[in-house]
């Protein structure tokens, strides 16, 4: 799960990790007192405010989702225009306001999983700033990657080595106990990912006013394991739903895995890697699939009633194949959440069922008696629903 | 001979009481797979399936009592990597966990540990193994295997049922099917199953079953280009028309950057000497346009 | 370093361990008003309160140190005679009062330091209310060991199986919760050892007035780590102040380690083996030890004059023998403290001064030049002392 | 030959810059140690010790220009558990820690890693080794050595010295010296010492300084009847007259099942064919009467 950036702040702030202050924004006026706020703080060795779109998609700077403002009428009227935009399909409902860094340096710092080792990893450049793919095609030497231990975490030294192979120079042994925090922020909250881009060195007006530099976390992106939400109660209400079609909140509900696509073929089955050699099939077969679903393992009678009424919900579906190999799953069951499901949807649909495995002679007993079509094979049925929908459509 | 399991498992079941663990373990025994205990703390002294199988406190009671020397775990996710753990410090060295939606993190200490005591963890959130004719582990459907030569490596569940349906059908049958999970971080990879593969003299040909995200099945592909010149083997990647960027159920199918593309694991395969199906189906007349006459 | 009883149980309270409640009095007064509190508490099932004096020494039920009353004025009555006792040379300042239980089976639970394996390690016994050295010596198959994993703690599933080695019975998830307690609390504040004995099944009143049984640690005896203090400021309140010699403390404030003996014979040494060494050899030179003090490694002058100010506070010590093999240790600063201590010294006691290794010439020379009696060896230094303390006497 | 430490040792001082680090690397470079790196975090690029050790950020980086392959730590209690971590991290394979008063807690996964990657460590809170005429690690005077054939293993520090010392002036010479530290959790016990001086072709008699408490002189003394029956050995324990337990706990009494006292450690290490002194100055003449002539 993506959370937004003014969130992974507030988890980084929370585990004792320098981050700028920052005031979240729902409406031009909140921006404004907030500009108000650090444009008067004497710490602002720039003067001036960023205004930042929270939406869960990169290139916010580019879509105009980022904008500096020096006084409190030119942020409330940024604010204005951000909050008005609609980033790669996603409404801009809040900006982050916060004093615009005077950057004396850019740094990458992530931690995340690398699956081939099993262990964490760290990966750090003095080439921040930027995209870190970028970064890896153009200039690799400029990379640095460190493991975690699996089993010590990252001793100190490990992170002072970190920090000496990056480069922060003075700043060390601030990114050293950074380094820590990222990983103790990954731990706390079971994130997949903890990536701070732009990790900068900023000037800033010291006491007496004279400049002094410190290594800041300027922006933050975290991810979070979705397995581990239900040990992380308050992670839910991080969820930014408006990144969210409604079917997955549904989908959600029961624990079905459904991603909306273009296509006009509704896909039921079990099992991510069989849907997705479904979708490819219906693709092979000359369809498009209209969803990608999972309805995992076990699935019982009302879940899979539910999966229906979510491919019904999308007017663009014109045929529905149903593909189970039971395992865990018992195709009787399923058999009879498609018959009940039937009896309740609102607009005719034509359907395809296979069902194999686990229980498949009671299954096909009931579809038989309910009249279901159904398909021996994989390859039999995506070329029924592909001329199914066909039909439907002509 | 087979692979991770056989005629010499002797198998615990660690959560046989509860009802997956109780439903699957019925099924494994129904196969001919030796159960010779079962694991649920508190029910120590009772017996499961319908009294042919001693039910154990601790898994090293279990061992100890009726040497155990395979372990598979049903688990809730909230206590199966302790219960990875049990079966590692009782000295099993072959651990099944089938359970699914453990928090990534707390497998990687687990797999540290697995590894430290030279055990080997399938999984989790794996199917477990079948080697056709002798036993199975796990929750793969034993009605769709046939005993024979061709070796299955899968990290998807269903689709590797599929695939293995689809050889069966073709009167192609397997020395092991071994489904290792799609999790983010599992015991055991493509790789050291196919490592497995090459030294048994029972597989002769083998599919790999693969899907987008990652970079596990291109690692294993250029070590079969190595390693496995001469077996006839053949693969499916599932996800070539998944959309970019996107989760497709478990972590396993993100698409990230480059690596880890259908195309970058098809092209990684085929150099490495795999032919590469298009649909599962397929992949036994590929099989045989290889070579394999089994 | 020992905590009291009543110490320790508050840390593992505050660890989430299932203690019986309990309050400490200072006054018969004091433990009156506790008496009164759990003699009126319903769950009460015995109807009594134990009161026992908190000293840092074994054997206080046989010095009349733990009773039962049945009363307030019972309890006044026995805490006044409890807290004039004076338990192994030890005054009882304070008594814990506290339910008396209603004891179903007692158990003994400890986690220690094993050396031999480097790691920690649970000792249990359905055998517990006894001295487990006892337990050890007559039913040695009644006591259960498990160590602790050296990263990884102790997991769950270890927990239960010393739990069901043990044999808690139906109580066995309160028994692994309990080790894993345990294990926490020593983590969580550096002790040495954490020891509950008895770990007992207790029967209570329940909310009807049913009984209920529930496993609780009844005793509690903790030793901390003196190495880890530094990181537990709060610990050095802990300190029974009682169990020590005023002359403990003032060694503590210079980070000597002294230890006070019968004999008449001061010693001051670097190193605890040297030390003790030095002690044997003193008593088969004839002469008895007046003390063990290590001075430590690296020890200056100053240091060198408080070690002799706690030598010459025993009015027992008629000699003193100096031993110093210099290593971190250099001897002519140990030679200039003792020149400076002995030109404050109150009193006059002969001294025998012996300084080998680092920097021994310029000791040699400057013991020399204050007419100190010195020796080569430590054979002699201890026989030479030996003589003068019998000098002194005669 | 020597054990432990030698011509070919390549050190790497880490806390090379602090106090005690710097007095004591000056006192090994006077003694002929290869002293070939220094490291103290943030003075990377400068040089220690008049300018002959160039000092480093990491022992890692140290290892790489330097080819050090051994470290001695005199870092602060607070930093030397990671210190040797550090070192093992970096492949050094043997290891000195001579810091004192780390929590005894901190050393426990420490010893575990350095067990894990096939490391040694030797302390914490230990005075070094000295291989005379060749190297000297840690704090132990240069001066009280002298070359010859015996083994001396201690966990004493300042006591260690007072028996070499007596060694040296009976005319007996040293292949190493080495003091394991005396804290409850350290890297080396005498067993393992005992074990590289038997398989050293140099060392031909064995002395053993051991003290009041745990258990390791008794597993030495085990170890020792056993497999070192042929070398002339003497050994020493000092606390014969210490009174009993003002620190061992109950429970620490059982683990060492009645072990622990000096009786106990002598009468052990008599079984196992040691002659025991009464003072460190008689060690020398009861080496002779052991049959040593070195």
């Amino acid at each position: 799960m993506k959370i937004q950036e003014a969130d992974a702040k507030a988890l980084l702030l929370a585990q004792g990790l320098p981050v700028p202050p920052w005031e979240v924004a729902r409406t031009p006026t909140q921006a404004r007192a907030a500009a108000v706020k650090f444009l008067g703080d004497p710490a602002n060795a720039t003067g001036k405010v960023v205004i930042k779109a929270q939406v869960l998609v990169g290139g916010r700077g580019k879509a105009g989702g980022v904008k500096l403002a020096g006084s409190a009428d030119e942020a409330e009227d940024v604010a204005a225009q951000i909050l008005a935009l609609e980033i790669k399909g996603l409404p801009v409902r809040r900006v982050l306001v916060g004093p615009a860094a005077d950057i004396v340096k850019e740094y990458y710092l992530s931690v995340l999983l690398d699956r081939s080792t099993r262990r964490l990893m760290f990966i750090g450049s003095a080439e921040g700033g930027v995209e870190i793919e970028q970064v890896a095609r153009d200039n690799p030497a400029a990379i640095v990657y460190e493991h975690v231990d699996p089993l010590l975490g990252l001793p100190d030294y490990a992170a002072r080595e970190l920090a000496f192979k990056i480069g922060f120079g003075p700043h060390w042994k601030a990114g050293a106990a950074i380094a820590k925090g990222l990983l103790k922020t990954m731990l706390a909250y079971d994130a997949d990912l903890v990536e701070i881009n732009p990790l900068a060195v900023i000037r800033e007006h010291g006491a007496q006013g004279t400049p002094v530099e410190r290594l800041v976390c300027l922006d933050a992106k975290v991810t979070l394991d979705d397995s581990a939400l239900a040990r992380h109660p308050g992670h839910e209400a991080l969820r930014d739903l408006d990144a969210e079609d409604p079917a997955d909140v549904e989908a959600r509900r029961y624990d079905l895995t459904f991603i909306k696509l273009e296509g006009d073929i509704g896909c039921m089955v079990n099992g991510a890697g069989l849907a997705m050699t479904t979708m490819d099939l219906v693709k092979r077969a000359g369809g498009e699939p209209a969803n990608f679903l999972d309805i995992g393992g076990g699935a019982k009678a009302d879940r899979v009633a539910a999966a229906m009424r979510l491919i019904l919900d999308d007017p663009n579906v014109k045929a529905i194949l149903v593909n189970i190999f039971g395992g865990i799953t018992r195709g009787d069951e399923v058999a009879r959440g498609l018959i009940e499901a039937r009896g309740q949807q609102e607009r005719e649909v034509p359907m395809v069922v296979r069902i194999v495995g686990t229980n498949a002679e009671e299954a096909a007993e009931l579809l038989r008696a309910a009249h279901f079509e159904t398909a021996a094979t994989l390859d039999e049925a995506a070329a029924k629903a592909v001329a199914s929908a066909r039909a439907t459509a002509a | 001979m087979s692979v991770l399991i056989g005629r010499e498992t002797r198998l615990v079941v660690s959560g046989i009481t509860g009802r997956e663990g109780e439903f699957h373990s019925r099924a494994m025994q129904a196969y001919g797979t030796n159960i010779v205990a079962g694991m649920t703390p508190g029910k120590g002294g009772l017996r499961a399936l319908d009294g042919t199988v001693p039910v154990f406190d601790t898994v090293a009671e279990a061992v100890r009592e009726t040497g155990a020397n395979t372990s598979c775990i049903f688990v809730p996710a909230a206590g199966a990597p302790d219960a990875v753990l049990e079966a590692v410090g009782a000295g099993i060295k072959t651990i099944f966990c089938i359970t699914e939606g453990i928090p990534v993190l707390d497998m990687i200490p687990v797999v540290e540990e697995v590894r430290l005591a030279g055990a080997r963890l399938i999984g989790p959130n794996c199917p477990g193994a079948t080697s056709p004719g002798r036993a199975k582990v796990g929750i793969i459907p034993g009605s769709i295997h046939r005993e024979g030569r061709v070796g299955v490596v899968s990290r998807s569940g269903t689709l590797t049922y599929e695939a293995v349906q689809a050889m069966t059908d073709a009167g192609l049958g397997q020395s092991t099917c071994v489904g290792i999970g799609g999790d983010p971080i599992i015991g055991t990879q493509f790789l050291d199953v196919l490592k497995l593969f090459k030294d048994d003299p029972e597989t002769e040909a083998l599919v790999l079953i693969g899907e987008i995200g990652g970079a596990a099945e291109e690692e294993a592909a250029a070590w079969a280009a190595e390693h496995l010149a001469a077996i006839p083997k053949v693969a499916f990647i599932a996800g070539r028309t998944a959309p970019e960027g996107k989760r497709m159920g478990h972590a396993g199918a993100i698409i990230s950057g480059g690596a880890g593309t259908a195309a970058s694991k098809v092209a990684a395969l085929e150099a490495a000497g795999f032919r590469v199906a298009e649909s599962p189906t397929e992949l036994p007349a590929l099989l045989r346009a290889a070579g394999f006459r089994g």
